[in-house]
This record gives structure tokens, sequence and C-alpha cells, in this order.
């Protein structure tokens, strides 16, 4: 499906939904914390979008706010998407997790939590992937300071 | 006359395992330190206790494994002799073999090879 | 080969040469070189590839490179049969403490060679990065450092030759641990 | 009442390392087995071990700095990653990349596949007990690192791409080597089956084990060898190709059954593949120059872009988020590894430990493409 037939069929499931597709190849929609969920779960089990493989999810710190990019794909029909999710709260950003979505969630979740301090909640087992569990502080973030390990060029 | 043989063998036999380990010990540096007496778990400390019960699976398969060892021990110098003492030689070790037999077909069938 | 071993007296070395000790280092000297040639040439290297040196370590380990050629014959998973760890590969914070173990449960003597450059300094991992250490160095004293990102094959046989010379020298009455002191900096 | 000797005494769980340094992990993988005698009741991964925060560093270094790390990322598919950082910078600045690029690039990917897959398949034999396989699979590994001494000057971390083409043109008789190549090994891969592919053991050791349905592999994300063996068409080669792959005829090898055997032979089937795409290509490099003018210092327009490349291992996702300054504002490498490792507790589950190995070997996991 071609992108205005995504984003009329998606725009009808929720309307306060943001979509643009200038500086991306795909097309991007931003939703709100509270809808993520509801979302993500249409378009995976809906039979026209079905975006059954989510290939990439990053977690992004946007300057002031911090956020998840989730880029899906359709192996039946091999058209792409990219879902944003913003939040403000620096000191206990939390969403809902979509690891009963798609499994590979579970794992790139808990990265996103490693490097970016992001909560998700329902998760079933959220603790630092990469790091040592006494690691203070998130290190992709890009107020992390870190004078011992770090030789800044 | 066959005796002084056994003495020569046996004593043969000290001399190379003592000899052996104490001139290792004599030549080896030593040095100890805390992680050494640990025991290695690739590269981590073990979790929990380590002296848990676990299968008895494990103790069957050694025991049989044991027993068909000796038994090859027994057929070596079974088999260097077996040419001057002929037919009676044979029918011995295939009793000898068929008792063995039918003890692994016992273990087999009460199901001491099974894993699950 | 860079390290020279040899003991006969240049031709022109000014003064008179004392012999050292009471003559009875005849006996150790021999005996040394007897041990120091058996340990050098049966080296048993550890399983230790952390990244894309042990790919290099794997092909010297192959056919075509094959330091078994040299008496590195067999390479042992656990540090119990093993004498020497060849640190191919970066070493991140939260490995260092398992090296450390690891060289720690290794049977005297023991030997490190640090293979790349990851190894030897944290390589193209220094800068910017927050979970590198900064060379192996920190973790456990090294005894032969081969460069190279990863080094070539031939290199790292070169730098398993130098080692063996290095052991070569050594003499069992006066043998310093290289851990002693470590940690406190000396 | 089952009757066997086995059951009648009360065994615990326990959990054991299967840790960092172990030969079967092939790196500094650390999986936390909970285990009851032989069986493997949950295997939980735990990463880290050889993290170098390359994502980090990737925020201060520019376009040309960042192609040298990503060698180092995947070292067994070091090309095809570099490929597809440069893909990612040339298709943002929208730049022509003259054809002869992408032929030299396309050949010298599936060669670098077979490097990879001939030392999986060595490796593969060791982990299951057969020693012999490792130095079958290193000989023929060397012939193809001579080439690509010989063209891009470094055995394993080749940087011969930059963005905007190649460092330099290929050497001389780099096509004269590579066609010997092709026929040298066009004779040994039969080898290759009659030394463990049909062999009674290995087969009884591989088959029905680690099973990975269709559905759970989409689920999981795996992409690669691993994704084709449960039938699930995942070669980016085929969906979204790039460089030179679709004016080359090849077809992607899929089974159905998933199972750890099925692993083995997508690998072993995809050298052929990649040899009939090199000979393909071989003969017909079109002439041109190796390099499409770039300044110096690049700087990608403001917005995000991704690219998917197809590594030896799978689906290799490099997205850039830029704001137009000379190195990207975030950067994230999608690695095949990290989801082929995620759904590893799924199918060794139940099985005993023996059968993790060969699982795992199937996998073909680069723990530094997983830890990144």
């Amino acid at each position: 499906m071609t992108n205005e037939a995504l984003q009329n069929l998606i725009s009808s499931w929720i309307p306060e939904l943001e979509f643009t597709e200038e500086k991306s190849q795909f097309l991007n929609i931003t939703v709100q914390p509270e809808q993520l969920h509801q979302l993500m779960t249409q378009l995976k089990s809906n039979p026209d979008t079905n975006f059954d493989y989510l290939y990439c999810l990053s977690g992004v710190d946007w300057g002031k706010e911090l956020g998840v990019v989730y880029h899906l794909e359709s192996t039946t029909h091999r058209h792409q998407i990219v879902v944003k999710v913003k939040t403000e709260d620096r000191e206990n950003p939390t969403f809902d997790t979509v690891c009963n979505i798609w499994y590979t969630a579970e794992f790139h979740e808990r990265e996103v939590f490693d490097f970016f301090g992001i909560q998700f909640n329902n998760h079933p087992n959220l603790k630092r992937l990469f790091l040592t569990e006494e690691w203070d502080g998130f290190p992709l973030r890009k107020d992390y300071v870190d004078e011992i390990n770090m030789v800044i060029k | 006359m066959g005796s002084e043989a056994i003495i020569v063998f046996l004593l043969a036999g000290i001399v190379l395992v003592a000899g052996a380990n104490f001139l290792s010990n004599l030549i080896s540096p030593k040095s100890d330190n805390s992680q050494k007496r640990e025991p290695y778990e690739s590269g981590m400390t073990t979790i929990g206790p380590t002296w848990v019960q676990f299968k008895v699976g494990y103790y069957l398969y050694a025991i049989l494994f044991l027993v068909f060892d000796v038994e090859v021990a027994f057929l070596i110098p079974w088999a260097v002799v077996f040419k001057e003492i002929g037919m009676v030689a044979f029918v011995e070790i295939i009793i000898f073999l068929v008792i063995l037999g039918l003890g692994l077909a016992y273990a087999w069938k009460k199901g001491a090879l099974k894993w699950e | 080969m860079g390290v020279n071993n040899t003991s006969e007296i240049p031709a022109d070395f000014p003064g008179k040469v004392i012999p050292g000790g009471n003559g009875a280092n005849i006996l150790v000297t021999s005996l040394d070189d007897i041990i120091n040639w058996g340990r050098a040439n049966s080296l048993w290297s550890l399983y230790f590839g952390t990244s894309c040196c042990a790919i290099e370590m794997m092909q010297t380990g192959a056919a075509r490179h094959d330091y078994s050629r040299f008496g590195f014959e067999v390479a042992r998973p656990s540090p119990r049969q093993a004498d020497l760890i060849i640190i191919a590969g970066t070493i991140v914070n939260k490995m260092a403490p398992v090296l450390r173990r690891l060289y720690d449960q290794m049977a005297e003597p023991k030997y490190v060679i640090a293979m790349g450059a990851c190894a030897i300094s944290g390589g193209p991992f220094f800068y910017n990065s927050y979970s590198v250490v900064k060379g192996a160095d920190h973790v456990i004293p090294v005894d032969v450092y081969v460069p190279g990102c990863p080094p070539r094959p031939e290199a790292l046989l070169e730098g398993m030759l130098m080692l063996q010379a290095k052991i070569k020298t050594e003499s069992m009455k006066n043998k310093v641990f290289p851990i002693d002191g470590f940690d406190e900096g000396l | 009442m089952d009757t066997t000797i086995t059951n009648n005494f009360k065994t615990e769980e326990y959990q054991i390392n299967m840790g960092p340094q172990h030969p079967a992990t092939h790196g500094v993988l650390r999986l936390l087995l909970t285990i009851d005698g032989e069986i493997i009741k949950r295997v939980e991964p735990d990463l880290g071990y050889i993290h170098r925060s390359i994502e980090k560093m990737c925020e201060r270094d520019s376009y040309q700095q960042i192609v040298h790390l990503t060698d180092r990322m995947d070292y067994l598919s070091s090309h095809i990653n570099n490929e597809a950082v440069c893909l990612t910078v040339e298709n943002a600045l929208q730049l022509e990349i003259p054809e002869r690029v992408k032929v030299i690039r396309t050949i010298i990917a599936e060669l670098t596949r077979i490097a990879s897959h001939t030392l999986w398949w060595g490796v593969m034999g060791m982990d299951v007990g057969a020693l012999t396989t490792y130095f079958y699979g290193f000989r023929d590994r060397e012939m193809i690192n001579d080439i690509f001494e010989e063209t891009c000057g470094a055995r394993l971390t080749m940087n011969y791409n930059i963005p905007g083409g190649l460092m330099f043109d290929i050497h001389p008789n780099f096509v004269k080597r590579t066609k010997e190549f092709i026929a040298h090994f066009k004779t040994k891969l039969p080898e290759y089956d009659l030394l463990l592919s049909n062999n009674v053991i290995f087969r009884k050791r591989m088959e029905g084990i680690g099973i990975l349905t269709k559905e759970d592999a989409i689920s999981f994300g795996a992409s690669g060898p691993v994704g084709r063996a449960s039938g699930y068409s995942c070669d980016v080669r085929k969906h979204h190709s790039y460089s030179a792959y679709d004016k080359v005829k090849f077809n992607e090898v899929l089974k159905t059954e998933g199972d750890t055997y099925a692993r083995y032979q997508v690998r072993v089937l995809e050298m052929w593949e990649s040899l009939s795409i090199i000979e393909q290509l071989i003969d017909n490099i079109p002439e041109g120059d190796f390099f499409a003018k770039t300044n110096a210092v690049i700087k990608l327009p403001e917005g995000e872009f991704y690219q998917k490349v197809e590594t030896a291992r799978g689906e290799l996702g490099v997205y850039i988020v830029s704001t137009g300054t000379k190195n990207p504002y975030r950067m994230k490498f999608r690695s095949p590894g990290f989801s082929n490792l995620s759904l590893l507790n799924h199918i060794a589950v139940g099985g005993k430990i023996g059968d993790l190995v060969a699982t795992m070997a199937t996998l073909d996991l680069v723990i530094p493409d997983i830890d990144r």
C-alpha cells in the first residue's frame, strides 16, 4: 500500500496522529504515549497493514525530550513505516512495552532502558543488558559525563 | 621365578610416580592467591550452593562405563594367552561377555540410560 | 632474534671475566636451561579470543601459519591446563575482573601475550568510549605486546618466538612473579 | 507410576555459567543456564562483555571514521558493514555511484560471505566434535584472504569502501585470482558435504532440535540464514536490492523445517549461490572510475536515513539521525546477531546442553556484532 493509503487508513483508527513524510524515506507517525500500545496492536493485527516485523527499535535523545523510534515492515505487503513516541519527562520516562506484540522487543527495550533509562511498564524482565548493575547514569544520553573512562577528543 | 618380576614392576611403578611428583614439586614455582582455590566456571563465580543433589543418571552412566572398562582390562591378558589355551578360553570369555551383556540389558530396560 | 641470550663473552671485552656464584650454579644453569627449554617449547595457550584478533589467532592456529610448529600445539579451554594467555581483542570494563580471575586461576609459570592494538592500549576505541579498558596491562602484567589491528599471523608468530626467547633467559633461583606488587603499581 | 530408576530421587535445579570464556560461545557471551541434570530449563544471555560503545563514539566521529568502526563490529562480514554505512551516506547525499563501484562491491561482498561461511562451517564442525573441518574451512578462507590482501590491503578488517566509492581500484590480477578461487572452491564444496553434511552422527545430533517456526522467526526478528531455514523469506538482496544485486540472477535458499540441520543446509547452499553471483559478475566489470567526487568533509542533510544490507549473519540496518553537522546526531546499528540471539531461550529450552551447543553454532553468533 502506498503511503497516502496507509495514512488514511491509520488516521481513521486514532484521530490525533501526526503524519510527516519529509526528511525521511518512510511515512513517520508521531503518537502520544497513551495511544502507543493501541496503535501498535492495530498495526499488527489489521490484515491490510499487517506490520508483523519490527526490525529496528532505537532510543533517541532529541535534546529536550527522550523518544523511541519503531521501524516496522510487513512481510506480506513489503511496505514500511516509522512510529515515533516522545516524552518530556527526563527523570522517569515511561512508555508501554510492545514485547507482547513482537517478541524481539523484549531485548531491544532492555537495551533502550540500559542506554537511555526509559522504563517500559509490564516488561517481563527489565534490567540492564549491557552494562553492569551498579553502573550509574545512562551513557547514550546527550548530557552523560564520565571523566574516568571517557577520553574526549 | 615369576614373583621377582612382580616386585620389579611394582618398584618401577612406585619410583616413577613418586619421582615425577617430587621432581615437579621441587622445580615448579608456587604462587597462591585468593582466586586460585575458587572452582573454575568459565571466568565467573559459581551461583548459589554448588553442593546440590542433581540427577542420579550421571552416576549410573559412570558405573556402566566402569563395568565395561574393566571388562576390556580383562580381555587384554586373555587375548595374549588365547591361542595356547584353545577352546576352553573361548567358552569362558563368551560366558563372561554374556553376563555383562545381561547386566547392560537390565539397566537399559530399567531406564538407566534414559535422560528425560 | 630480539633477546640475545647466548652466554659467550664478546672478543673485545675489556678486563677480566669473574664467573658468577661459587660454581654451584654450573649444575643450576644447566638445569635451568633444560627446564626453560622444556617450558618454552610446550606453551599451551588458553581459549581467550574476545574480538577480531581472535580470528587472526585462529588463522595462526590453522594449517597455513600453524603455530604448533613452535610447540603451541594445543589451545586449552580451562586455565588450569594453560600456561599462556593470548589476549586477542578488546578488554572491556565488565570483562576485566573475569580476565583477572582467569589469570589468577592459571598455574605457575604463566605468561601473557597482549595481541592487537586493543589489548595494548585500547586501540581504535581509545577516544570517546566509556566502557573500554585502555590496555590489558591495567588488569594483568603482560610479557609480550604484538601490535597491529589485527596483527598478521606472522606478527603473532614473531611475538610468540620472542616470548620463547624471553623464557629461555629465566633462572629458577631469582624467579620473580610479575604479579607481585602489580596491584600496588610497582 | 514411572518405574524408571532415575525418577525416584528428588533433584534440584541449579544454575551454571556458560560464561564469558567458553569454547562454544564463539567470543565473550555469557549464558546463565538453569538446568536439571542435562535438561535445560532456561537460558538467559548476559551481554556486555565486549560492549565497546561504538554508537557513542559515532556521535563524535566523521563519516569516514565511522566506516573504520563498523569493520570491528561484525568482523566476519566487515566489507558488507562498510558498504552499509557508505550506502546510507551516499543515498542521503543522493550521490551518483559509478557502475564499476557497484559491481566490485557486490563481488567482494559475496567473497566475504563465502569467507564467513567457510569459517562458520569449520568452527561448526569443531563445536560438534569433528576437528578436521576446522582445517578444511580455513584452507579455503586463506585463499580469499590473499585476494583481499592484494586488492584491499588487509586480510580481515578491509575497509575498502569509503563514502563515495572505493579506496583504490582493484588489483590487476584480482579477476584472475577470483576465477582461480571459484574453480578451486567448486571442487572443494562437495568435499564439505562428503565430510560433514551426510555424516550419520552429525545428522542425528542436528536434526529435530532447536526448531523455530516461521511466525516465531518473524516475531523474534530472525534474519539471514536463521530466518530462511524456517521458511521466512527475508533476503534483503531480494526485497530491497542495493549495489548490483538487481542485475544478478540468484535464488534465495529457503528451507521449511526450521531445525538446526536446516540452518546448516541453508548456509552451505548459500555458498553455491554466492559462487554463481560472482561468476555472473566477474567477467563483465564495467569500465569507469572507482570514485564519485565528494567534498572532504561530508555533511549529511537534515533528517533520518535508514539502509538495510544483507550480511553473512542476517539483516544489518544503519539508522542515522542527522542535523546537518559533520558527525551524526544519533547512529544506531540494527545488528542481526542481537535478534538471532534473543530467540535462543525460545528454541533451546527442553533440550540438552549438547543440543544447546549445536543450536548456538548454527545461529552463527559474532559477539561484538551483538554488543556493539
